[in-house]
């Protein structure tokens, strides 16, 4: 019997104004769960703290709700203990670019089993408006009231210098495409990294839904683009200053589970006997005598 | 003799350590016991460093201040050192560097060419083996062990096992023809069982897997390393896995993480290490999931002194995070407690759903002694109340209550993979079901709640020994109990009344035995390694004030010795 | 009336706060005293949300539980919010949302067409300006004021402007013409003085401008995140600048790189980013730097309750580093105090070259109060020991001993560009020259050194207001001085010997004074937004444990109201 | 009168094993400082924790060895309270890619004028042996006994993903190249990157200086390598696996403080009168009546 929809909701209200775009990364996300075909108890997501941290209060899976910027690190913990589970994480730029970044890039060269879904709205929602790491030079906000004059970092352009096995850019209006974005993800064996547009309709009025429809070009739809190739890959990505959507960067390689001596071969520690044998410890303390 | 103090000293980088651990562990298989002290400055080579052993044919628990032999490889070390030797103590001295004794010096003064006959048996690094050789004939001891030993240590490069033996009959055979007037350091000989030796952060780390803990994730410091050296290996053997991470937040984080998911899962850290994850510590007693972080205290505030002796963090562990968070605070006192209380820790973690810390301190992390033995059956695993994988089925979804405020606080927990158990785990505070709410009723409910799991710790907060009624109670935690263990002796020959109160919940506080103890003592000292007088200041916040109750601080660097001690009860019973 | 309270109440999204905000300023312009109490959750849109505007001709320090007009934009306001309405309370609400009285109230309902009439004047935005008008004439107060506010806050925008003044005059006239029977609220008039109308963070903005404050590095965070949103575009007018940094931990070591620098430097943050500043705070204790710390105290632990009240971070603040590292807390308990405290913390900082912690509440930081005046020249700026350039000149290089040990622990320090004044400023233990060192005299002569500092603290510690030897002493700190001293005033009328004492310095702690107050009362009760009594247990801990001392904790996320004190005194009086 | 070499030194004793890289990245950075004839005293230098973060003991400027990893952060401090001062920043891979990551890919995009040179010996010396994220694949440590198995951190390919305006790679060996490298960073306006390869011989025996002098190769005496261009310089750096020394790209391009309104303008903060005028505090204070 397959999973609904409905297996994936929660009864939570909302707590995202109305249009936001984290509703889409909802939905995409929820649909790629059941497409999946996924038990909602097999799945953990963990959240950042902001807007887009809220996300896991809307999806029947075991959640995570950690503190700000902590979501890779919590959600690689999870895994550790559990590899049968399905493993997500997802948090605003600011939890994974400003306050996260180290962890951001320290998951992807350890290319551990999850994917991160970073829901990028370009500024900072809950805290009601300051810059973020993502925010385009000149943006005027509470705390750049005469513009930002920061280099924006550009979380594709450093997925692919960090040794990101998967990387994809989808859109919170497109859906189905950010769905099958996240699916693929999910079955991607490593680290994958998705980051979802999502435009945040109260305190950026910049990076809107129209500023993305009009800028976006889908190299899903492309038949020349080769994900394949890393160089190639973050040529596009800088010639394109990002305004692209679709599967950017692929690479099969082992995972940090494949090449962690022995992990595969026991069973998940959350499913092990944690009674030591007698014999094998007394083993071990003879290297002590 | 029962008991002697050897120590070789030199330019930290010259072998010091690794000749010092050959000579323990030949003794230790000999049947002594050990009590092995680095001293060493936090850079890699230069400075200088020594390293003192105590070989005992009683347990030893605590270092001294007085040396029988002393093996000099600079003139620095006699300088330095000489002051310890007791009259008539030796000094071996190599020749290379031309020793002289300093004035007032009353040792005698050996002095071997161990460089010239490195050189002449073609490996220089043979040299402090050649002291080795000598040691062993000033102590009476057969050279077998020490062949074996190094045979064992070196024999797998070519040749090199060999050279090493000839170099410990150099020195032997040196010491027998030139030192053989030198009687006095003879050891009483070992009663041949060959014990555990190992450091408080082996011991720990073993204590982490007998505990059941199969996931760690830490970053590296001085002096917690170890542990996750030594599990590095060791957990996937037995199923589980060790993540050097890249920072301390994420090694906490990581390792609540794995709490949720089901692991035991610990982390392992000192001072700077333990600031940087407030934080996650607060999280996990907000969203109740078991945690371990073992934190091996040294010199502080901010970096410190990363080599030397304290237990300054007392404050930090208990109160250092923002808001009310309850947490757990172990603090073992021996090799053997970071073993128990290590394991114990997992147990607390889960059946408390909170975080426990366990604290040893630089001392206890990296002093080599003698164990009798680590039984693995004192440990049993108690996963705490976990939801009932066909009760949560019977249940259907949006049921289960993962927060439900219960008469004891704690809450079963369900965990990923029982199905209808799902839930949101979350710093915010949070209704019974696990979602974020703000509600004033709900906010007192879950705190108290929290609160009052810990009430619910049936574990001894405390370790008594010695008189009922005592002229002088000693009070002290951590690896300052091997010192006042020593002193309460010396008082009860001495015929003074003594008794020993050792710390060993740090909290929630053993408010009511320490009461007890305090009120029955004629005098108390409260013994420890910072500047605060944190463990006195608990006491006058959770138990009282007292005008009997005196603090002896000792935050130089180093710890206690049982002289430091004795001369504050001299002066307490006048 | 003297003293009206004013409520509005929506959902979160739908102006209040603005709203809210036009009423205060325009009381404030015509000389009323205004405590602005927000009541929101942290999340953007959506929740029930309520701003709470207090109106009087005297000075108002804290919320109450008693409510004369409530403006509802839906029921859910009515339903939570009546309550508090007195007897003849006033409802004015939307009739679009079809309100109803619940049982057992008794206010009047006020119905108005808001929403229908915005619609008509063809700007739903207006809505809530209707209710404005509405109020101002049940509030008896002239419209020219709230018209000339509208203008200034809308009219940039073309047509705006006067859109806002129309609906005021329609909310006026319609009730002028339905509501003219209810007279009981017209505010007596004010006294046209236009004081300062501000919350705390921007009070403790300015306190850091007029303190000498010019770098602020800092990262966003409830209820913080205003006082570096008004320094970015302040701090440049006076050559100043303030970077939003990439987290807390880059915040801390910014600041205090630029203390070392030569600036006078701050941060700002609240729990959670305390708790990752701890580090950082501990090398700013060890090295010796001036930084200035405001930690806008909310809901723990751990992400805890972002927008709710709380004082739980005094541990954290106190002891929530590794190791034994000295630091001053500050707990100012108003918005002026938030001003002066935090210009004070500048010179402490710089004179006892150490961290300083201004702690303030959600309460302090984010309430918008009435101020009769900031005195600018009651700050005078005291950079404290600094080396004299023409002396190091003289000495020459390496001479200068930048952690000299004096008898009053503060050693002069030399920043850069001073020739022959260069130093290593480090968080490892360090010698008078600020080289690295381990030895152990040292260490206990540099650690003294660092606490001795604090012996020097030449600020009061505690206020005192009220009765001499009272039957009854409040203690309390932060926000709670408000509710505290109107509880005084009240048991004061009836005939009750009361008095209060505020402890506005938390570190080190006023141990004398506040022994003194004790032990002149007859009962005391400690009132405190946390649930481990973290100021009682400071008293337990440095002052005695007192039979005749209370506790009265409120840990449910909002303020004291003067009335729950209340409660506990008559309990406690008997 | 020029500054001499004598005068950027101090009596110290060297806390380094004999024969370790530090050694020659203290030369080149005293030859660079007194090159540049900058007097000791307006010379900050921001150390970290590791052997590395000892190098601020041994030159006689004004020294700030701060917390593990906050190298950075600390010395944008320094600069931000005294625009007047030299402030270089140095510390171990450990330092500045491991728990440091977040404020060095930070520190790139903000551009303050400060020159970090990461003394990168693949190893953590201090801690006695554990790998770095920069440690290769397969390396064998204390903390790695079967090898390492995470991706290792390029730090020049990451510099150029996150938009540092000068990137340079030198060799603790190459003297004179690598003071010449720092002298250039130094003399660049906003943030420089000087990765300096600095061989551990006491924990590293693989990437030793033999390694290095076999397999580097120097872009500054390639005529053909153009610094300019960020997309080739990627490419360069990638292909040739970081294997390069030489000035690997410059972009001119304003600094923070020159973006930051009024910063430049007024004196530095160090040097300011901090009493404020009554006048100029009561027009703030109108603004809230
Ligand atoms: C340690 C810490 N620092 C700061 C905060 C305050 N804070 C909460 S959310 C947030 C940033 C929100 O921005 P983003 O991550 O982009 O999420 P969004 O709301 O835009 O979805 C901040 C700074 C916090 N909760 N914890
Ligand atoms: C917060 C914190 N965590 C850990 C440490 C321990 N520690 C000191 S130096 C160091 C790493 C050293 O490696 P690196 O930065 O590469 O410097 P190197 O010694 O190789 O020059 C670590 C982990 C510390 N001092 N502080
Ligand atoms: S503030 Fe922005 S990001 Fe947050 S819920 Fe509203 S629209 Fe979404
Ligand atoms: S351990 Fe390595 S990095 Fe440290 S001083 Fe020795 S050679 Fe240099
Ligand atoms: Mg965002
Ligand atoms: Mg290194």
């Amino acid at each position: 019997m397959a999973t609904t929809l409905a297996e994936f909701k929660t009864a939570e209200k909302s707590w995202w104004c109305p249009g936001c775009g984290d509703f889409g990364v909802l939905a995409a996300m929820q649909r790629a769960l059941v497409e999946m075909d996924l038990n909602p108890e097999m799945v953990t997501i963990v959240a950042g703290i902001g807007c887009s941290g809220r996300i896991g209060n809307y999806i029947n899976s075991y959640n995570f709700h950690t503190v700000h910027g902590r979501t890779l690190p919590t959600a690689m913990g999870v895994k550790l203990a559990n590899r049968d589970l399905t493993v997500l994480a997802a948090g605003g730029d600011g939890d994974g670019l400003a306050i996260g970044m180290s962890h951001f890039m320290h998951m992807m060269r350890r290319n551990i089993d999850i994917t991160y879904v970073l829901m990028d709205n370009h500024i900072y929602g809950l805290t009601k408006g300051q810059v973020s790491p993502a925010s385009d030079p000149g943006f005027v906000t509470k705390s750049t009231p005469a513009g930002n004059i920061e280099h924006p970092v550009r979380p594709l352009e450093l997925a692919l210098a960090a040794g990101a096995g998967f990387v994809a850019q989808g859109f919170s209006s497109n859906l189905q495409q950010l769905a099958e974005l996240i699916k693929q993800a999910v079955q991607h064996r490593g680290f994958s990294f998705v980051n979802a547009i999502s435009p945040c309709v109260t305190f950026n009025k910049v990076n809107t839904y129209d500023f993305y429809k009009e800028g976006l070009t889908n190299v899903d739809e492309d038949p020349n683009y080769d994900a394949t190739d890393r160089s190639r890959a973050f040529a596009k990505v800088v010639e394109t200053e990002s305004m692209i959507t679709g599967l950017i960067y692929r690479e099969e390689r082992p995972s940090y589970e494949d090449l962690a001596a022995g992990f595969m071969k026991a069973p998940p520690v959350a499913n092990q006997d944690l009674n030591l044998s007698p014999e094998k410890f007394e083993r071990l303390l003879a290297k002590f005598r | 003799m029962d008991l002697i103090s050897w120590k070789i000293g030199g330019e930290q980088g010259e072998g010091i350590d690794s000749t010092g651990d050959i000579l323990a562990t030949v003794c230790n298989r000999l049947g002594y016991y050990i009590y092995g002290y680095k001293h060493f400055s936090s850079r890699i080579r230069g400075g200088h460093t020594n390293y003192k052993i105590r070989i005992s044919t009683k347990k030893v628990l605590s270092t001294s201040g007085d040396l029988q032999i002393l093996v000099a490889l600079d003139q620095d070390t006699i300088d330095l050192e000489y002051k310890e030797l007791v009259p008539g103590g030796l000094i071996i001295a190599d020749t290379k560097f031309k020793p002289h004794l300093p004035e007032g010096c009353e040792a005698a003064l050996l002095p071997v060419p161990m460089t010239e006959m490195a050189k002449e048996l073609g490996n220089l690094q043979v040299r402090n083996v050649i002291a080795v050789g000598v040691s062993a004939y000033l102590l009476g001891l057969p050279l077998q062990g020490f062949e074996d030993m190094v045979m064992e240590k070196f024999g797998k490069k070519k040749g090199m096992g060999e050279v090493n033996v000839q170099a410990l009959r150099l020195g032997y055979e040196h010491a027998e023809s030139l030192f053989s007037v030198y009687k006095d350091f003879r050891l009483a000989p070992g009663d041949g069982k060959a014990r555990l030796l190992l450091i408080g952060n082996e011991a720990a780390a073993l204590g982490a897997l007998a505990g059941g803990c199969r996931v760690m994730t830490a970053y590296p410091i001085t002096p917690a390393s170890e542990i996750m050296q030594y599990l590095i290996p060791t957990f996937p053997q037995f199923g589980g896995i060790v993540v050097q991470c890249e920072d301390e937040i994420a090694s906490i984080t990581a390792a609540i993480g794995a709490g949720f998911g089901g692991a035991r899962a610990m982390t392992a850290t000192s001072g700077p290490g333990l600031s940087l994850m407030q934080e996650g510590i607060g999280l996990a007693s907000m969203a109740e999931i078991p945690v371990v972080i073992i934190n091996t205290q040294r010199g502080g505030p901010s970096t410190g002194m990363p080599t030397k002796q304290e237990q300054s963090d007392v404050f930090a562990m208990i109160f250092g995070g923002h808001g009310d968070s309850p947490r757990i605070v172990l603090t073992p006192s021996t090799t053997e407690e970071a073993f128990y209380d290590t394991a114990l820790a997992f147990n607390l973690a889960e059946r408390f759903q909170c975080p426990v810390l366990v604290a040893t301190d630089l001392a206890i992390s990296l002093n080599l002694t003698t164990v009798d033995n680590l039984d693995l059956s004192r440990i049993k695993i108690d996963r705490g109340q976990v939801a009932n994988t066909e009760e949560l089925l019977k249940m259907g979804r949006d049921v289960f209550k993962r927060y439900a405020v219960t008469e004891s606080g704690v809450s079963p927990r369900s965990l990923p993979g029982q199905k209808y158990g799902q839930y949101l785990a979350t710093g915010i505070e949070h209704s019974e079901t696990g979602k974020v709410q703000e509600n004033p009723d709900n906010r007192v409910n879950q705190m108290n709640k929290r609160f009052r799991k810990l009430q619910g710790l049936d574990v001894p907060g405390v370790r008594y020994n010695g008189a009922e009624n005592p002229d002088i109670l000693l009070v002290g935690f951590g690896s300052t109990t091997g010192a006042i263990d020593k002193v309460v002796d010396e008082l009860t020959e001495d015929g003074v009344k003594a008794a020993h109160l050792h710390v060993r919940v740090m909290w929630p506080f053993p408010s009511k035995e320490i009461k007890a103890a305090i009120e029955k003592a004629k005098r108390v000292v409260v013994a420890e390694n910072n500047a605060q007088a944190q463990l006195l200041r608990l006491i006058k916040m959770e138990v009282g004030h007292y005008d009997h109750v005196e603090s002896l601080l000792k935050y130089n660097g180093n710890p206690f010795l049982p002289s430091d001690i004795m001369g504050k009860c001299r002066e307490v019973l006048g």
